[in-house]
């Protein structure tokens, strides 16, 4: 692909891009969010189509127009936004539009027995007719590499596959790029972390502001320069300072929370002041207990204290009125009003507050404070009253960010905050949590990267299977860690002693 | 959800799944115990008969209109080109005197050449379904007044014609049940579609479509073709309608049809489709119609005041409704 | 005396026309001691709604049925049945075509409609233009008041010309609509015929609205035409006499229950009335409110 | 719009926005063009206030549909609820005898009140939109035929009450221009409510239920609450229309109303509000119930047979919607 050109209104997205892809080769493209990444990726896989520049492949020019045709060629992606029919089986949203038949009817059986061997391939444990609507976004993410490799295409794109993902998948997936490597598979790999990068990629090309800036060697290039060419500059690397908080007043305290076979008895609480980190594998009912408690679902039994104060939360309003904010790990469902711009998005949360008499809102005041974050987050987007749905994936995510920062809970909870967001925001976005936890508030950050857990958390809880496995030190050791995130129900009585002395 | 795991923990949710789903006909069951006890006269084969007779041109459409809708769309023509199959059947029948077969299908034909030219104007011109069938609407509801010259064509020359929803086989077989023919076309259509469904692509990319429409077009469908085709066999289904109608009436009515749309779609959603999309069964959607008729039905019997009636009929469908999603919420 | 249970399914229920019908109705109810009950479908083009509220009527095994047809044809089946199960059966309004009812208790439209032709004539001084509208363009009554009118201006009167037939459902405010565009389309109209309660409100509001002089000739009752007559803003009207078709289906009924032989037909009759006449007792009498 | 950013950036889509939302009209303005060269009595004044105030009773009305259509719902109980308030009004001023200001009260209260019940059964049974409106609008019909007896109520005992849509402010001033009060009503209407709309916590909240509810009341937002009074607001605005209607007949007419709530529907959706929420603007709507009555209007004038009349709309309704999207993707 050479020297593309795609603009938007408003936003130039692409200028002269470049990239080449080898056979058999892990090409990862690396960039700040918004450096047009995805974008580059649609109009290879005829989602967008380019107002200028030349495709070639195997040496030809070709023109791809649609998605269909992209696959004809074989190449195929998975995209950064989950694109599954929700209402429809796993088994279903991989083989949409090439189901088995027999006699003109659909063959489910073939359909389920082909999506199975898929899955076993990837020694992924998923029921074939499950509906992906009831999939935690981690297996919904499995599904579509799921479709994706059905699709046997020459040219795999993975537009920040591993996103949603935890280790032991991510470990899956790697073993299968690997294979695909070996069958002579050309892989384009975006994503944000760049531990993958150094892992993967044979070669990395790095983009900025829709540009090219250059392709260097995977293995032998220092992250450092890989950054310093995304960002123009570089990241000072600061390490985690715990604070005392052992004096500070506790702010949330969580008594006995059950809710089903998600929530069992989970009891802990956070000081004004700490970061709780929350750890655990897939499936670990993390995001269960955040929900609980900030009365998204209902929970069955257990008390929750703010401030030394049980209060009483059925819902989500509940919750903000106590001064608990939540961050859901699934922007597009829970975060985001789509229709709505930037700046209101920002403001949803806190729309009170720019409520004057008569109910009529203060707009000044919320451009005011929606361009203040758009600063403080690097929010790319040509301004405050863009569509929100128009954003890059990472800017959507500083968005939903930038909307619990204005609403200033004393209590926050950010469920996987920095899914999807690049380097130098996350450091950004590490310094602001720790200004925030410096400032008195309690924050609660689970994340499914352990290196995150580790740099950010002053204490970690461990979750497995819904049960409280264990709250450790901050910089305990990884291993430490996965011990607790795998310790099944038999050990449990461990824990608890464990629990007491943490 | 996903284990694959112990086989005692499948087969608690698939007892209580089928008792959920009995559970399902919970409030046209209340309807017609209720009724029953309070007329001696509900109950009887003949005004049961009446109810199924009655349910068939509605529940027929409400099956046409299942389709779009479970594709997320709607289609607001289904009554008006009901009427204009029927007129056409009896122009080719009466008009031009040309043999029943033909009649039949050019009724069906022509049901499904208006949702075909309905789904390309959706699909290729991208105008909003609730427009797209309005208009079509407007244009079939005039169309089928001109075809006609304004006036009924009556089936008297076409001697058969009245056996297609009046006749009736069960009955020639079983004298006791005299179950007229209409109510076997009505159940035939709901067995095809729920067949199509279930069994065919055109029925997976039905629920595919209103589940997420971009996903399936990112998935390299040619989301137009299927939309075209769900929209024709929609008009197809208005088709079959049109003839039940028009066999009923032994005439074409030119001017009847307009507001039919409400009460299929109406009997659609009581029946838990969802007008969103992505979700729907024929089972629910004849469900939702029998209520539909069912109520009518009853409180005529009774003898409410017809003021009255639409008063309760508006209170009971709400509450059937809510009586649905608090068994949802439990399940 | 028996209570007999009469049911009696009407081709409306919401208009004015159908409420008095009812009246009449009830009227017969509470003087012979039975009980009626009254139905009919929303609009005059649900032929199939009207099959099924005659259907459930019949499930019901009421004593007699009164029933005014919206199709003839259509209802057959079920007036046999009616029949196989000895309820008799009483049509009223416009005809059944079958001799399944014992008698039709009728008025005649056409002739009904000729009469107002004859007025408009003798108002707008026997030539000009003059326009209908109507509520509805399939059913009986309006097919019939709309003949009724043009053939007899256009047999009887070479010098007026019909420029204009619409229809606005019986809907006043569509009526109105209408009424406006047809005036606004011919500033030289003489006169227009309303050719049911809903339209020939609508046409005076119509010509209120737009301050225009035209001669309004209306047809049915009800306050508002009465008041219409009264102020002059609508020169008269034809009226049928529904009070007495529903009282006369009701006696007729029971006179069949009672095995009475009743006659072929029993003709209701229709009247002009204008202000001077309107209080005239027997015109009167034949007005609702 | 509200671009901090460099000016010169500002204007070129300003120029650029601005004369895109004139095209906004183009489908409207083609209609009058056509009209204009087919029938000199088309651009009247008389004729062109005739439009105006033909538009007046469903333009409101659409603006009442367009608030809940904005939240991702729809009202299809507008039409008989506008019913309801007028039988109300009548009721309160013509049987009891009270003075015009407590009968204008009793109907926006009447309606502000029904569509509390609304909202509150969609918001707090969760019964759907669709479902809860489609009872209420039986309810209500069957209640405005039982309260007003089943006969019309007169307002003759109320002089000044047909002066509501009837009277011309604008005409005791300017006598060349005797617009008449009703269209005063429909732009009063639709300015306060373009107002909440876009200025108003509630009209945010608004736009943002309709965008996406569930983040919305993961923000902390209590939905309920803003769903119930958006229905409210919704049913106050046709109490409005429902005094507009029953001042321009001089009577509550209990009969009338069912079928109106499509034609409300249909202006909002040619206006460009898109049925699944989120997006939506008062004037587009106004556009949308113009190009319905110029088109009912200019039919008329050209004296085109009524069947013909109802085929031309449907076609121009899917054209002038079609128009809008070419407009809009040109953008
Ligand atoms: N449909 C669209 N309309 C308008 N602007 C768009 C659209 N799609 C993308 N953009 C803009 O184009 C730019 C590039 O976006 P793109 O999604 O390619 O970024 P990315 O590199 O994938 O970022 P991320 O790492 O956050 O996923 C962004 O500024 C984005 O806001
Ligand atoms: N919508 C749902 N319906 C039914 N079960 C669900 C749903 N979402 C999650 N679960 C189940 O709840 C449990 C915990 O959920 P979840 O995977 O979100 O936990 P987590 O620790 O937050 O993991 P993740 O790393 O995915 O965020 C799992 O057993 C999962 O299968
Ligand atoms: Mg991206
Ligand atoms: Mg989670």
């Amino acid at each position: 692909m050479t020297d593309i050109d795609k603009s938007f209104p408003g936003v130039r997205a692409l200028a002269k891009a470049r990239f080449e892809l080898l056979p058999g080769e892990v090409h990862a493209l690396m960039g700040e969010n918004g450096a047009g990444k995805s974008t580059l990726m649609k109009i290879l896989s005829g989602v967008y189509t380019r107002d200028a520049g030349t495709v070639l492949l195997n040496g030809q020019p070709v023109d791809i127009t649609s998605p269909r045709q992209a696959q004809d060629l074989g190449v195929g992606i998975i995209h950064q936004e989950l694109a599954l029919m929700r209402d429809l089986t796993a088994a279903q949203n991989i083989f949409i539009g090439r189901e088995p038949r027999r006699f003109g009817i659909l063959d489910e059986r073939q359909l389920n027995r082909d999506a199975a061997a898929i899955f076993a391939s990837m020694n992924l444990k998923l029921e074939p007719t499950v509906r992906v609507e009831t999939l935690t976004i981690a297996k919904q993410q499995m599904v579509e590499i799921a479709k994706a490799l059905s699709y046997r295409s020459r040219v795999l794109i993975m537009d920040e596959p591993t996103a949603a993902l935890n280790d032991a998948e991510i470990a899956e997936l790697f073993a299968i790029i690997n294979r695909l490597k070996a069958e002579g598979v050309g892989i384009v790999y975006i994503s944000h972390k760049m531990d993958e990068i150094k892992r993967i990629s044979d070669r990395v090309t790095i983009m900025r502001d829709g540009e090219y800036v250059g392709t260097v060697p995977g293995a032998d290039t220092p992250i450092e320069t890989i950054i310093s060419m995304m960002v123009g500059r570089t990241l000072s690397n600061d390490t985690l300072v715990i604070p005392n908080t052992a004096d500070a007043p506790i702010a949330l305290e969580v008594k006995n929370l059950n809710r089903g076979r998600e929530i069992r008895d989970v009891s802990f609480s956070v000081r004004k002041g700490e970061i709780l980190g929350f750890a655990g594998l897939m499936g670990a009912g993390r995001t269960e207990v955040a929900r609980a408690i900030f009365g998204a679902d209902r929970r069955e039994s257990g008390e929750i204290w703010v401030h030394g104060q049980r209060v009483g939360i059925s819902s989500p309003k509940d919750a903000v009125e106590a001064g608990i904010g939540y961050l859901s790990e699934d922007r597009k469902h829970f975060g985001l009003a789509t229709g709505l711009d930037v700046r209101n998005n920002i403001a949803l949360a806190s729309l009170q507050r720019f409520t004057g008499p008569a109910g009529v809102l203060d707009e000044a005041g919320m451009q005011k404070e929606a361009v203040g974050y758009i600063r403080q987050l690097a929010i790319k987007t040509p301004s405050d009253t863009q569509e929100a749905r128009l954003l890059s994936g990472g800017n959507q995510q500083k968005v939903v960010i930038a909307k619990w920062l204005l609403r200033d809970c004393d209590i926050l909870i950010f469920d996987e905050p920095t899914r999807g967001i690049d380097v130098g925001a996350k450091s950004e976005i590490y310094k602001l949590l720790n200004a925030l936890a410096a400032e008195g508030k309690a924050i609660i950050v689970i994340s499914s990267e352990l290196p995150e857990v580790l740099r950010l958390s002053h204490r970690i809880a461990v979750m497995c299977e819904g049960r409280l496995t264990g709250i450790l030190p901050g910089g305990a050791s990884q291993e430490e860690i996965m011990r607790l995130a795998t310790l099944r129900q038999s050990s449990v009585v461990e824990s608890a002693t464990q629990r007491k002395t943490a | 959800m996903t284990d694959t795991a112990a086989p005692a923990a499948k087969s608690g949710p698939r007892i209580s799944g089928a008792f959920h789903r009995l559970l399902a006909f919970s409030g046209l069951i209340a309807l017609v115990v209720a009724f029953s006890l309070a007329s001696p006269n509900f109950l009887q084969t003949q005004n049961i008969l009446a109810i199924l007779q009655a349910t068939s041109v509605n529940g027929v459409l409400a099956i046409a209109a299942t389709l779009v809708i479970i594709t997320g769309g709607i289609d607001l023509s289904v009554g008006t080109l009901m009427t204009f199959c029927a007129v056409v059947a009896g122009v080719i029948l009466t008009y031009w005197g040309l043999p029943l077969p033909l009649g039949i299908l050019g009724a069906i034909l022509a049901g499904t050449a208006s949702g075909f030219v309905s789904g390309t104007i959706i699909a290729k011109l991208k105008v909003p379904p609730f427009i797209a069938t309005l208009g079509m609407m407007l244009i079939l509801k005039g169309l089928s007044l001109v075809i006609s010259g304004t006036k009924p064509i009556y089936f008297n020359d076409t001697p058969g014609f009245n056996q297609i929803a009046l006749g009736s086989a069960v009955g020639s077989v079983f004298p006791a049940v005299p179950l007229p023919n209409g109510v076997l076309v009505l159940f035939a259509v709901a067995v095809v579609a729920a067949f199509v469904l279930s069994k065919t692509a055109l029925g997976r990319y039905t629920f595919a479509l209103g589940s997420n429409e971009e996903a399936v077009r990112l998935s390299g469908v040619n989301i137009d073709r299927w939309k075209i085709a769900v929209y024709a066999v929609t008009g197809a289904i208005c088709g079959v309608a049109g003839l039940l109608i028009a066999s009923r009436l032994n005439s074409a009515q030119p001017a009847l049809g307009q507001g039919y749309e409400l009460d299929a779609i109406a009997a659609v959603v009581i029946g838990g489709t969802s007008l969103s999309g992505g979700r729907g069964t024929v089972v629910g959607t004849l469900i939702g119609a029998l209520i539909i008729s069912v109520l009518a039905n009853g409180l005529r019997i009774l003898s409410v005041p017809q003021e009255w009636q639409t008063v309760v009929t508006g209170t009971i469908i709400i509450l059937a409704v809510y009586a649905d999603i608090l068994r949802r919420r439990a399940l | 005396q028996e209570n007999y249970d009469i049911a009696l399914i009407s081709k409306g229920f919401q208009h004015q026309f159908w409420q008095a019908v009812k009246a009449g109705a009830d009227k017969a109810a509470a003087e012979f001691g039975v009980t009626v009950t009254f139905e009919g479908p929303e609009t005059e083009t649900q032929v199939d709604r009207q099959m099924d509220m005659l259907a459930a009527a019949l499930s019901r095994k009421p004593d007699a049925i009164g029933f005014a047809a919206l199709d003839s044809q259509a209802a057959s089946p079920l007036l046999q049945q009616a029949k196989d199960a000895n309820i008799p059966v009483i049509a009223f309004d416009s005809g059944v075509d079958s001799d399944i009812p014992l008698t039709t208790v009728t008025t005649d439209n056409v002739a009904a409609a000729a009469l107002a032709a004859d007025k408009m004539a003798e108002l707008i001084g026997g030539e000009g233009k003059v326009a209908v509208v109507a509520h509805d363009q399939t059913s009986r009554t309006g097919i019939d008041r709309v003949d009724g009118f043009v053939n007899r201006i256009k047999e009887a009167y070479p010098k007026i010309e019909v420029v204009s037939v619409q229809y606005g459902g019986g809907d006043q405010l569509q009526s109105t609509e209408i009424t406006k565009s047809i005036l606004l389309a011919n500033p030289d109209l003489k006169g227009i015929f309303g050719a049911n309660e809903g339209s020939a409100i609508g046409v005076v509001n119509g010509k209120t609205e737009l301050n225009s002089n035209i001669i309004v000739i209306g047809f049915d009752s009800g306050a508002a035409q009465k008041g219409f007559i009264e102020s002059g803003a609508m020169a008269g009207a034809i009226t049928q006499n529904p009070v007495g078709i529903g009282y006369e289906t009701v006696k007729a009924a029971i006179g069949a229950l009672k095995g009475e032989t009743l006659p072929k037909i029993i003709d209701s009759g229709f009247n002009w009335y204008d202000k001077t006449n309107m209080n005239d007792p027997a015109i009167a009498a034949v007005l609702y409110d």
